[in-house]
């Protein structure tokens, strides 16, 4: 029973959604607005449990009696007041007078990524697809992997007019690249369908039973 | 005169270029070299061997090393397949390690017999441990190696499998900062036209018309993806735009921290514009980290706000075609801008400019006009004809190495990274 | 103070970032995870600031009496109700539990639709922006189509040299492109990661001066 | 406004209706559109069809989990289809920890369509974890991995078990994965064994596994919904997968249709355009 109540109010939603094919109206609008309130308080819930609960308040308020390293790494309890002051922090933004304290956490948040940015980008980015297309011209398929990769490299280039050769190559480049786009066009088309497919047997099937 | 003064200063930052480019070629090879070298150091540890024959054969010439290039806590043990691996009565190799050379030996692990090398991890470190392999028969018998040790592992300071990614980031942050310093002393770089860029001030400039809103959105990462950065810095530019011509800004999140980042942005635009009042928190708001939530939401302020702009910009998945399409089906005008390749051509198809991929970087750049940022993308050009020209030398190389002209090819181990 | 300190906090945490990369040793693979860990739960609570701004807004739209205000109401009762059920109900991750009944027949329900639509979309889309104007406009439409018909069975029917020719632009072709782009997108990114950590760049905080 | 113009005016919420037809017809009236048959379907279909009814058993493992569902439960039901048709003996067995449920309930559907007996014309031997393991293992003796089938039964009180102890007994495997379930089956039981391993995979992975193929690592593979649609067609079994390649083939021809329908009109309209301004001028 409490199954077909759950299928029926999915059904319904979906069919709200598809409402908004034909124009905008009170059902999508529900709709829309039941799924942003929910899934928002279901990322509030679910990050705080995974992150906040194991990694501030576990370690500092329940287990700071044990002197053993707990919480994540290797690092003891009061290691967990770091994360716990830096989210604090932001929440000076609360109160416009000592906003800019928000900046500290943000500085170590958008650096600390930023730093991610760096090495790990050089290796799999650059100088593993730079290796993987060092590939002997013994072939007509090889010769335009290489060919399509300079092209389209020269087409990056900011600094000079595509002119002379550079022009030639950019040229190149952007055919190569207008071919691969089609090409990633029309292979998505497929696994797109299938969702739809998978939506309409939801409906004709879990739902009505009609098929 | 003038000219002349030009034509010194293309010399100058000429001789620049190719200096910075002779110096990073160089190293590179040096890396290669490097890495080389280490490889051969592993080889000669591996060629202590002795050979025991026993019943059931047991596999010969093991041999354990420190995992190279690790955290520690690690031994690599490798050996010379059993000639029974070939009969089929083989199940496996069983894995013994003990403190002593004699006894206390306890089981470390299994492989099938299709392989020859067992990385056992979980130990401890610099204490001296004794390896022995066995060969495992279908009928679970065992026959045991010769014991090799001892063997201690320990971690590295390191890690030398990265020594080509750490040369190339070096010689990118010399080219980076060498360019910049060389926009700070004033000099004029060329940048080529980028279309959809340019369209940026006649789109604010029609929504501003129009009376409606420009919408903004940076995609659905967070800041740990740099194009979400880019997209922020981007932002910046248009802020001040809209600031100027006091046109309403509409930026739905979906990254509480972007948000967080976002409103500072737009807030100090329009305070630097000398509009504090025009801003308000209501404009750049957290939706819902959810995906398609998110696209919901938006959809939604896209058909009711009906906003006569709209800016994609940052990183974007599959929802990327639903936004675009509701956003044309309202005849906005719209500029997209990602490095998400399976994206591109969905925008492509959609908006009516997209930047491609490394063009979104170049945005900020291109719209600030600020000498040191455009300096930036001058050594980003170099570093990228630095790879055109390694990829050219190892094309050929590769090539004569196939064609038997010469015997290796000593330019792959440089593009081999752990 | 309210600029200095970001930015050399955004140095530091940058630099340590970047350089931790090349080094296996425990004693600063440990710190790295440790500071990734600070990282994910400054997202964490970023969330509250996140909900507090989607609450102002429609407790705002529902003062200012705006037209939607009803539904303002459905966005603000969904929040409070998964928070409520969330922090309320201890096991709110089992199977069964209203929580993660609301999750698997509202919003999974909901997102799966809305991704549906994309089957819808894209061929609107076809239909109002592949055309051959240019060279280039030819090239990506014809590429389309090509690997679209190679999908299909009805594609061997056609000819049957289309599936060969789909396998042949989705591995040559478009396999340079991709490269193409993620070389130039690496560069990029490693050239803005540089610009923020030292400072170069610094809209993230509101621009420069 | 000429036909031109109109055509490129078209509210496009005609296209999305077109779609929305294409995709809830099949459903109701499968059109049955002709589906090729492509040689690894085929070799896989001749394997399956060349095993000796009611003795050595094929065996078949359903490896796939929720996620890849709807690609490759039609595949399971085409093969157990043809199997039960041709009173070829079924052992089904599945390595994925979410996969028990799913394997059950196709063989299950499937052996009631057919009218066939549990224990003499099939069985289920459950879920064991450890991949490589279990599949070395059972190259041994697959009593020692499954000493009893997935409902307690001692395998040796199977009747249609008598005299199956290992590989040699068994003329095929079949691995139904959208992960590296079937590589493992390739590399752990043909490697080894010598075992005829063929394989049902997605769409998105079958460009991996054609190295095997040409290889004779794997006698057949099926890739896909449209693997599934051949294998049914082979069968002369329309179903989920035929269906689903309906809606598929006509909504791929009907986007390749408006993309030349959208350029005709508007070149038409442009040339129009350009002839009525000479006129003018």
């Amino acid at each position: 029973m409490g199954t077909i109540i759950w299928t029926t109010i999915g059904a319904i939603l979906t069919l709200s959604v598809y409402s908004f094919l034909y124009k905008d109206n009170p059902f999508y609008k529900f709709a829309e607005h039941l799924v942003v309130g929910i899934s928002a308080g279901y990322y509030l819930v679910i990050y705080y449990y995974n992150f906040i609960d194991p990694n501030v308040v576990t370690p500092v308020f329940q287990l700071r009696l044990g002197d053993q390293a707990i919480g994540f790494g290797s690092g003891a309890w009061w290691l967990a007041l770091i994360p716990g002051l830096l989210g604090l922090l932001l929440y000076t933004r609360f109160f416009p007078k000592v906003a800019w304290v928000a900046r500290w956490s943000l500085g170590i948040y958008v650096g600390g990524y930023a730093g991610l940015g760096l090495s790990p980008v050089m290796q799999a980015r650059v100088i593993e697809q730079i290796g993987a297309n060092a590939l002997p011209l013994t072939s007509v398929t090889n010769v335009l992997i290489v060919v399509g990769l300079l092209g389209t490299l020269a087409y990056f280039f900011f600094s000079m007019k595509h002119k002379g050769i550079l022009g030639v190559f950019a040229r190149t480049g952007i055919v190569f690249l207008m071919v691969g786009f089609g090409a990633s066009f029309g292979y998505t088309v497929m696994s797109r369908i299938s969702l739809l497919i998978g939506r309409v047997s939801f409906l004709l099937h879990d739902w009505l039973h009609l098929v | 005169m003038l000219a002349d003064r030009g034509l010194a200063r293309v010399g100058r930052s000429g001789m620049g270029s190719v200096a910075v480019v002779t110096i990073a070629v160089a190293l590179f090879l040096c890396a290669g070299v490097a890495l080389a070298q280490q490889d051969g150091d592993i080889e000669t540890a591996e060629t202590m061997t002795e050979e025991v024959l026993q019943p059931l054969m047991p596999p010969t010439a093991v041999t354990a090393v420190d995992t190279p290039n690790d955290r520690g806590s690690s031994i690599n043990v490798t050996w010379e397949h059993s000639p029974d691996s070939e009969s089929g009565t083989l199940l496996g190799y069983s894995i013994y390690r003990s403190a002593h050379p004699e006894t206390g030996f306890a089981f470390a692990g299994r492989v099938p017999f299709v392989q020859d090398n067992y990385r056992d991890s979980g130990i401890g470190d610099n204490e001296p441990t004794y390896y022995r392999v066995a060969t495992v028969g279908l009928d679970g018998r065992e026959s045991l190696s010769e014991t090799f040790g001892p063997v201690e592992a320990f971690p590295q300071w390191f890690n030398g499998d990265r020594i080509n990614v750490m040369v190339a980031v070096i010689i990118f942050v010399i080219a980076i900062v060498y360019f910049v310093n060389a926009a700070r002393s004033g000099k004029d770089l060329f940048i080529r036209r980028l279309a959809g860029l340019d369209e940026m001030d006649n789109a604010v400039g029609r929504a501003t018309e129009m009376g409606k809103p420009i919408l903004y959105i940076t995609g659905l990462s967070t800041i740990s993806d740099v194009a979400t950065i880019a997209g922020i810095n981007i932002l910046g530019e248009v802020a001040k735009k809209t600031a100027e011509y006091n046109t309403k800004l509409i930026v739905p999140c979906a990254d509480p921290i972007v948000m967080a980042v976002e409103q500072e942005v737009v807030k100090e635009a329009y305070a630097k514009a000398g509009r504090p009042d025009a801003y308000s928190e209501d404009d750049v708001f957290y939706l819902t980290r959810s995906q398609f939530a998110y696209v919901a939401g938006v959809n939604g302020i896209m058909v009711r706000q009906r906003p006569a702009t709209i800016l994609y910009m940052g990183m974007f998945y599959a929802e990327s075609l639903v936004l675009a399409e509701t956003g044309a089906s309202i005849g906005a005008i719209q500029i997209a801008g990602t490095d998400a390749v399976t994206q591109l051509p969905f925008f492509i198809t959609s908006c009516d400019y997209t930047l491609i991929g490394e063009e979104l970087y170049a945005a900020s750049a291109y719209l600030s006009r600020e000498p040191i940022l455009l300096g930036g993308l001058k050594g980003q050009d170099t570093v990228k004809f630095i790879a055109g020209v390694l990829l050219i030398v190892a094309v050929v190389v590769a090539t004569l190495a196939a064609t038997g002209v010469i015997e290796t090819n000593f330019m792959a181990p440089l593009f081999v990274t752990g | 103070m309210r600029r200095q300190i970001p930015l050399a906090l955004c140095f530091i945490a940058g630099l340590f970032m970047a350089v931790q990369y090349f080094i296996p040793h425990p004693t600063v693979q440990d710190t790295y995870e440790i500071v990734l860990g600070w990282l994910q739960t400054l997202l964490a609570f970023a969330f509250l600031l996140g909900t507090v701004s989607l609450i102002r807004m429609h407790f705002h739209k529902i003062r200012n009496r705006a037209d939607d205000r009803a539904f303002s109401w459905v966005t603000l009762l969904g929040l409070v109700s998964m928070i409520g059920l969330g922090f309320l109900h201890p096991q709110h991750q089992l199977p069964g539990s209203p929580f993660n009944l609301m999750f698997l027949n509202v919003q999974v329900p909901i997102e799966a639709t809305m991704f549906s639509l994309l089957a819808f979309y894209i061929a609107s889309a076809a239909f109002r922006a592949f055309r051959a104007r240019t060279l280039e406009a030819t090239l990506l439409l014809v590429a389309a189509c090509i690997v679209m018909l190679g999908r299909v069975p009805i594609g061997d029917l056609i000819h049957e040299s289309i599936p060969a020719a789909t396998q042949w632009i989705l591995n040559v072709p478009n396999l340079a492109a991709k490269r193409g782009v993620m070389i130039g997108v690496g560069l990029g990114m490693m050239a803005t990661s540089l610009k923020i950590i030292l400072g170069i760049e610094r809209a993230w905080m509101g621009g420069s001066d | 406004m000429n036909v031109f113009e109109k055509m490129l005016s078209i509210d496009r919420r005609w296209i999305f209706l077109a779609i929305g037809i294409a995709v809830i017809v099949p459903f109701f009236f499968p059109l049955g559109l002709p589906v090729v048959v492509t040689p690894p379907v085929e070799s896989l279909y001749d394997a399956v069809d060349e095993i000796h009814p009611n003795d050595a058993p094929l065996l078949l493992s359903i490896d796939y989990a929720p996620a890849t569902l709807p690609e490759l439960e039609p595949m399971a039901m085409a093969i157990l289809r043809h199997a039960f048709e041709k009173d070829v003996n079924v052992v089904v067995m599945t390595l994925h920890p979410a996969g028990y449920g799913l394997a059950e309930r196709a063989m299950l559907d499937a052996a009631e369509e057919m009218g066939q007996e549990y224990g003499t014309d099939y069985c289920f031997l459950g879920f064991q974890p450890g991949t490589s393991a279990v599949i070395l293992g059972m190259g041994v003796n697959i009593a020692t991995v499954f000493p009893e089938d997935a409902y307690g039964t001692p395998l040796a009180e199977i009747p249609m078990m008598e005299g199956v102890r290992n590989y040699d007994d068994i003329p095929l495997v079949i691995s139904l994965a959208g992960w590296s379930a079937a590589e493992a089956w390739v590399y752990y039981a043909y490697q080894p064994f010598g075992q005829a391993v063929g394989a049902g995979v997605t769409a998105v992975m079958a460009t991996d596994f054609y190295p095997y193929l040409s290889s004779n690592q794997l006698v057949g593979l099926l890739g896909g919904m449209r693997g599934a649609a051949e294998y049914e067609m082979k069968i002369d079994n329309p179903d989920k997968g035929v269906q689903g390649m309906d809606s598929q083939s006509i909504i791929h021809i009907m986007i390749i249709i408006l993309i030349v329908a959208g350029n005709i009109a508007y070149f038409g309209a442009r040339r129009r355009k350009k002839l009525e301004e000479a006129e003018a001028a």
